[in-house]
């Protein structure tokens, strides 16, 4: 188990060196139990840190925002940002990597282990708290310790763990400075693509009923996109208008920005929207799972993902956010890649 | 309060019914995928839920509105032919009174100054019937602290309050006593003890604690005199850049125009206006390619102080009417209570 | 799309385009469009009149941009493009909506056909908006020329362009020059002997100082593009110096290994160390490292001790040479279809069955018998023969569907061979029809027929096999009589189809040219473009392109010199400017196109993509590959392919 | 029913240029008969190809969508075709996925000799089409 100090002192002692302009961390939040991002610039402010189940976000999309702000302010940083990483957080930062999004040495990685725990979905847990809304939630051995105003009660992780957590096979970061916990690789709480599988097996007029439904519900918000550290275009193929301007623009490609997608949010564009997101995301999406977790109507956007990550790994034996070096799923190719469905 | 009835739990599935069957479409909040949504019922209506995940504002605003169609064959002036919404009468029951007065607030942004006629079309056809909220449908709700109640009937035709086993009715328009007479029958007298069991509710919704902004008046001069405060950026730090504050929004008006074609070959296409949002990168993009709000804590601010600054100064009244939606539903715990409340700390 | 100024040129062709669509219907629909300012139908658009009322248009209407709707845009947009030029606008702003062989000839229903036609116009309308004014990229070029392949098409090649004073490297797999020309005894229709004309042009190969001779070298890698390929060739070592070897031959006496000599198809032996025969070009030895007992004077080193020259080196090793070349001539040949797949002929394994390669090598003076024709099982005459045609081709159930083209003449040839050899033999033919061709073929097959007696029988031989006195039966049935046949035979000669080249295969791979259906190198088109590969500056040769005979290939041959000669006459030549462009304001610099691109033609500059305009050949890979949008092919963006998509469902 | 005979299936056929828009030329060539629901458009290459292509077409309303290329090994941009595979898998599996009927997208190698091929992919699209009847799931309805 994860001592938290573990973490506050070693990002207080990071930026006490002066080894890192920041840490990106988590820290209590506002409302209710739930932690929020934080970027802390102090050594004293460590001690806000925090580690609890509701550590759910994916901290790689604030190295993504950092360097956009960077870039922004024109600005070169002299020395690297600290990140407390998850295996999941780890895996995106390898995928970012990956695509040159930042060097390796702009990032400094406090890497930390799930062990045989993860975070909560808090969507499970209600029915288990009979609605009362948890004022502080905290890890009790690998399962968790939720307090509302009728008191204490631990609830099973495996009962209430984010789906994610459950099929997650590396909950420890394999890309890091430093680690804490140890590294429970190949656990195995679910049966990975279950949910996937059990969905393939309806035949495709169930498929489409169901996508149908979903598609309809979405409101456009982008908040999956938003939340998605891949999903780091400054400007998506949904914008209505050229978003990224710059001396060399054209009139004409400003005032001709394809409609792949147009804003209304009917079923053509959200599906059209939706398959595209996950269709730029095969091979890079490491299933954080943040997507689905953030979305306002509960649209499952895991299925759409890991599917295209069943494909990557089952059909092109890639495994996103393996490794830095490699090349990506689809600017590569197999001599031997299935082809039978090709006349 | 010009009607006050009684209506026994058990009959309200039969004056639902009963609007069902006359001139109304009925809507009632239903369990959609784990989402409370409005849905249209012949009847059944249950109000044991929280509140919706949507406030009811897009039965006047809806997400996608066409305003005309139009095409233009060569050698011809281009064809207009306006589309005027068919919106049915619609009765939405189960509407809170925090999102009554959201609909109060829209019937200003698009009736006062302008008078659109696309909004007005829908929201004379739409009816709202409220629910009471005995008790925070959610901890996030914060309607008291900015001028709000729990029992506010502000904005709504009807409101209900829950009694155990039966709802006091009280219609405060003359489409909420219309409604009431759609199904008369049903209805029995507001008796005295009916009126004080009422009462006694209605007080302890009242009293009961919430969050709440700590200076709700103070609120423009303090986001005002806090407009180039660091703490807007320091805020917004985790924010995301979605858009789901201001979806959810029951007072969020912003709208795009496009056009959207459905044939080239002539141009042929329709105008739509859909939801717009202040959160999004491209939401003030200037064609130059300059964004005045650019940064994440620009856009925050753009939210918050349209809710609790500029609003006021438009209509005399604040935006917000407290639902707690952006502040449930945000993904990184985005709180407007806390913002509001640390600016204006920041600059007392 | 911006505003433009478009003209339509919707052509009749005659009655190609016209019996099926309705073009005057096309011509108004496109009138209709948004920028077409000037719309028209005329019979022939590609005619002079056609040509100039372009012209002519562009300049009165003031347009910035053509679509003629017309046959394939590998036959005329060129044509069109020119004009555009001609009347002062871009080619690139001239694009052709194919409404013929994609719309008029493949339907007959006029209301569908016309239908299509107006989209497929109304698409290339929405290209052409999108298209930009693009000036075609000077590459210098690399003025020397690669021919692959040393038989009788690579040497013509070779020697022509080498005449014309061009630097030329000839890469040979095996050890020496000649090909299968060098087996055949005879060559039709004249009975000259085949060495002896070969031979001497063999031999102004290797004397050329224009030539650089690389024979035991096979081709591995090819990349850049036409003007400028760097090949890399590997030299495989031959362990002796062709310079100072003599030809004394005592190395091959005293080698102890024996295997079969290629050269006599295995009708006779030969050592590991050997010379293919005795005008082998280059004039030296060659030490096979398959057969020989080790390379090791340990293990046998028997040669390299009997060598005075000191010629044998067993510490050569393969060496890969990189050759830069501006254009490659493909002459890698055929091979015989294999015996072994005739099962119905015992698949090689009856004795004196042979094929016609191994009967020229029968009838030659440096052949096995030395010009006597025997048969291989004991070595006597045969009085009786049986030629079977067309074993393998025009068999499309069992073998090849095409006809290998020279077998009925070599056919004759070797009867006539047969029986100036043994005046008292008796030849038959088995054919399915005489295909003769040619100047001087149909009397060279009626002299075989009439002067030397070969019993021509119109048929097909249902099976052979060996009968108990040594002789090969022939069952099969004479057409023509309607009578079974069937003949006791010393000896027969199948006319085996021919079949494109393991070495044809090899380069189609490695230099990634297309092939036909049936293995053959694929040429650019069948009538008008037929030495020219489908890839710009590899020009065929001979048989590795299809079946033909010597006079054919080397016309071909020297077709495809004068194609090099024409193509390197200028030190530059224009690169297509449709290529990949970076919107750097778009690009994150995530490496994707880098790995994507197959000429690795995109690097990373300051954490953007930048595009080598020489090496990008426009696929655009690397944009449908971005997630960014950030790099796009030019004339071919997602913009103009979004509003084509939207031009063909009639949106 | 008198519905289903009427509709002709619109195909959108995205052609290589160097095979299989030179195999649709050579259908031409040898007069080789096939329906007219497919309009070509001719792109460079099949690895040029984008998925949005694919989804944007569907979006229009194309009732299927054809993807033709070199056969592998016979690209004239050497790997291309080898890119489109791994891609349009990835696309097919999508459209598979959320419920879009398998035959509404093709995927076909046909070579610059491929004509009769090439007539026999379009006749079968469309015979495979015709039973699906109009695309209605990513249509984008205006009104």
């Amino acid at each position: 188990m994860i001592n938290v100090q573990d973490i506050r002192d070693t990002a207080r002692d990071l930026l006490a060196k002066g080894e890192v302009r920041a840490v990106i961390g988590w820290r209590a939040g506002t409302r209710g139990a739930a932690a929020e991002p934080c970027v802390i610039h102090a050594p004293e402010e460590a001690a806000s840190l925090v580690w609890d189940p509701t550590c759910v976000h994916n901290l790689a999309l604030y190295l993504v925002n950092d360097r956009k702000e960077l870039v922004h302010a024109k600005k070169t940083a002299d020395k690297p940002i600290a990140i407390v990483a998850k295996g999941c957080d780890a895996r995106a930062i390898v995928v970012l990597l990956q695509e040159h999004y930042f060097k390796r040495e702009d990032v400094h990685i406090i890497g930390v282990s799930c062990e045989n725990s993860g975070v909560i979905d808090t969507r499970k847990a209600a029915p288990l708290l009979k609605g009362f809304a948890p004022t502080a939630i905290a890890f009790d051995g690998d399962d968790f310790a939720v307090t509302t105003a009728k008191g204490q009660q631990t609830l099973a992780s495996r009962e209430v763990m984010a789906d994610r957590c459950l099929e997650c096979r590396t909950p420890f970061p394999k890309e890091s400075n430093s680690v804490l916990g140890e590294d429970k690789s190949g656990r195995d709480f679910a049966p990975q693509f279950a949910a996937l599988q059990r969905f393939e097996e309806q035949d495709e007029a169930a498929r489409w009923e169901f996508w149908q439904r979903q598609f309809d519900r979405c409101i456009r918000c982008f908040a999956c996109r938003s939340v998605c550290p891949m999903c780091f275009c400054d400007e998506c193929v949904v914008d209505s208008i050229e978003m990224k301007i710059a001396p060399e623009t054209t009139a004409e490609e400003k005032a001709n920005r394809i409609r792949w997608i147009e804003r209304s949010a009917v079923r053509s564009e959200n599906a059209t929207y939706h398959m595209t997101r996950a269709l730029h995301l095969a091979g890079r999406c490491v299933d954080c799972g943040e997507c689905e977790r953030v979305c306002p109507v509960n649209i499952p956007l895991r299925l759409l993902n890991t599917k295209m990550e069943r494909e990557a790994r089952e059909t092109f034996g890639f495994e996103p956010g393996a490794s830095i070096g490699g090349p990506s799923l689809v600017a590569s190719f197999r001599d031997d890649d299935p082809g039978e469905f090709i006349r | 309060m010009s009607m006050e009835k009684i209506l026994d739990k058990a009959r309200l599935n039969d004056w639902a019914a009963a609007l069902a069957q006359g001139d109304w479409q009925v809507h009632a909040p239903a369990l959609e995928d784990g989402v409370w949504t409005y849905k249209p019922v012949a009847g059944d209506v249950d109000l044991d839920y929280p509140n919706t995940k949507q406030p009811p504002k897009d039965f006047a605003f809806p997400q996608r509105e066409i305003f005309f169609a139009f095409e233009h064959i060569k050698g011809q002036a281009p064809k207009l032919v306006e589309t005027k919404p068919q919106a049915p009468q619609c009765a939405v029951f189960g509407v809170r009174p925090c999102d009554g007065r959201g609909a109060v607030r829209m019937d200003r942004v698009f009736g006062e100054n302008v008078n659109d006629p696309y909004y007005q079309a829908r929201r004379e056809n739409t009816a709202y019937i409220g629910l009471a909220c005995n008790s925070a449908p959610a901890p996030s709700c914060f309607c008291k602290s900015v001028g709000g109640s729990p029992v506010s009937t502000d904005g709504l035709d009807i409101l209900l309050t829950d009694l155990g086993d039966r709802y006091a009715v009280q219609a405060v328009t003359p489409t909420g006593e219309a409604l009431i007479g759609a199904a008369d029958k049903l209805f029995a007298k507001m008796a005295a003890a009916d009126k004080k069991q009422l009462d006694k509710t209605h007080a302890e919704a009242l009293a009961a604690p919430q969050r709440a902004v700590k200076d709700a008046a103070g609120a423009p001069a303090a986001l005002k005199a806090g407009f180039e405060s660091p703490v807007w950026e320091e805020m917004a730090k985790p924010c995301i850049g979605c858009g789901i504050c201001t979806f959810l929004c029951p007072t969020c008006h912003c709208f795009d125009i496009n056009d959207e074609m459905t044939s080239m070959s002539p141009p042929k296409g329709v105008r739509v206006r859909t939801w717009d949002n202040c959160q999004f990168p491209d939401f003030t993009m200037h064609t130059s390619g300059h964004n005045p709000r650019e940064t994440l804590g620009t856009r925050l601010r753009q939210r918050v102080s349209h809710k609790f600054r500029y609003f006021h100064e438009n209509f005399g009244m604040l935006q917000c009417t407290g639902c707690g939606r952006c502040v449930s539903e945000c993904p990184v715990g985005i709180d407007i209570v806390a913002v509001v409340n640390k600016v204006a700390e920041h600059v007392a | 799309m911006s505003e433009k100024r478009t003209g339509v040129f919707v052509c009749h062709c005659g009655n190609n385009i016209a019996a099926t669509v309705d073009v005057k219907k096309v011509s108004e629909a496109m009138a209709q469009e948004g920028n077409v300012v000037f719309s028209k139908d005329y019979v022939y658009m590609c005619s002079d009149p056609g040509q100039n009322s372009v012209i002519q248009a562009i300049k009165e209407n003031n347009l910035d941009s053509v679509v003629v709707s017309c046959c394939s845009p590998n036959l005329h947009e060129g044509t069109f493009r020119e004009n555009a030029e001609r009347a002062g606008i871009s080619g690139f702003t001239c694009e052709i909506a194919n409404i013929r062989e994609q719309c008029a000839w493949v339907h007959k229903d006029r209301a569908e056909a016309t239908e299509k036609a107006i989209k497929i116009s109304r698409s290339a309308i929405r290209r052409v908006a999108g298209n930009k004014k693009l000036d075609p990229i000077a590459v210098p070029v690399t003025r020397r020329a690669m021919v692959i392949g040393g038989g009788i098409a690579g040497i013509q090649a070779a020697l022509d362009m080498a005449n014309a004073g061009l630097d030329v490297v000839l890469v040979e797999k095996l050890a020496t020059l000649g090909g299968h020309m060098l087996q055949l005894s005879e060559t039709f229709p004249t009975l000259d002997c085949s060495q002896c004309i070969l031979s001497p042009k063999m031999v102004e190969v290797s004397r050329h100082p224009k030539i650089k001779l690389m024979t035991y070298s096979e081709v591995q890698e090819v990349s850049g593009s036409v003007g400028n390929f760097e090949v890399k060739v590997l030299k495989k070592p031959t362990f002796v110096d062709a310079e100072t070897c003599k030809m004394c031959d005592d190395c091959a006496q005293v080698c102890p290994q024996v295997v079969p000599n290629e050269h006599d198809l295995g009708l006779t032996a030969r050592r590991a160390i050997y010379i293919p025969f005795a005008q082998a070009i280059p004039a030296s030895y060659t030490l096979d490292e398959s057969a020989c007992l080790g390379l090791n004077p340990i293990r046998c080193g028997k040669c390299k001790d009997v060598c005075e020259a000191g010629a044998i080196n067993y510490d050569m090793r393969p060496e890969i040479v990189t050759e830069n070349v501006g254009a490659i001539v493909v002459a890698t040949g055929f091979d015989l279809y294999p015996q072994e797949k005739i099962l119905e002929y015992g698949a090689g394994n009856v004795e004196d069955v042979l094929d016609g390669l191994q009967f020229e090598r029968l009838c030659s003076a440096s052949g096995p018998t030395q010009g006597h024709v025997k048969r291989p099982s004991d070595r006597a005459e045969p009085k009786e023969v049986v030629f079977i045609q067309c074993v393998g081709s025009r068999d499309p159930a069992n073998h090849c569907a095409y006809c290998s083209k020279i077998c009925c003449m070599y056919t004759a040839k070797h009867a006539r061979l047969y029986k100036h050899h043994v005046p008292d033999g008796k030849a038959y033919v088995f054919y399915i029809d005489i295909r003769s061709g040619g100047k001087n073929y149909e009397e060279f097959v009626q002299r075989a027929m009439e002067e030397d007696e070969t019993v021509y029988l119109r048929g097909r031989v249902s099976k052979l096999h060996r009968t108990k006195d040594g002789k090969v039966r022939v069952m099969g049935v004479d057409t023509l009589t309607g009578l079974n046949v069937e003949i006791d035979a010393d000896m027969v000669v199948l006319a085996l189809a021919m079949e494109p080249s393991q070495g044809t295969a090899d380069a189609a791979r490695v230099l990634k040219i297309g092939r036909d259906k049936d293995g053959f190198l694929a040429e650019a088109h069948p009538k008008l473009k037929p030495v020219e590969s489908v890839t710009g500056g590899i020009y065929l040769a001979g048989c590795a392109q299809g079946p033909k005979d010597i006079p054919e290939t080397v016309s071909q041959a020297s077709a495809a010199a004068s194609k090099v000669l024409a193509l390197l006459s200028k030190p530059t030549l224009s690169h297509a400017p449709t290529i990949a462009r970076v919107r750097n304001s778009h690009c994150t610099g995530c490496e994707m196109c880098v790995t994507a691109c197959p000429y690795e033609a995109i690097r990373l500059e300051n954490g953007k993509a930048v595009v080598n305009e020489v090496l990008c050949e426009g696929c655009g890979s690397c944009s449908a590959t971005c997630l960014r949008a950030a790099i796009e092919v030019k004339n071919t963006s997602p913009m103009q392919v979004h509003e084509m998509i939207e031009a063909c469902l009639s949106f | 029913m008198s519905e289903q005979q009427n509709y002709e299936p619109k195909i959108v056929a995205f052609l290589c240029k160097w095979c299989s828009s030179a195999g649709s030329d050579l259908a031409g060539v040898s007069r080789i008969q096939y329906p007219a629901n497919a309009t070509p458009i001719q792109v460079p290459c099949s690895g040029s190809v984008s998925p949005m292509y694919i989804l944007s077409a569907l979006k229009k309303g194309a009732d299927g969508v054809l993807v033709s290329g070199c056969h592998i090994g016979d690209c004239h941009y050497i790997e291309g075709n080898f890119l489109a595979r791994r891609k349009l898998h990835l696309v097919k599996e999508m459209l598979r996925f959320v419920g879009i009927e398998e035959n509404r997208f093709r995927m076909s190698w046909v070579s610059a000799a491929e004509g009769a091929k090439f007539a026999e992919v379009v006749k079968e699209f469309v015979e495979d089409l015709r039973p699906l009847g109009p695309q209605e799931q990513l249509k984008a309805k205006r009104a």
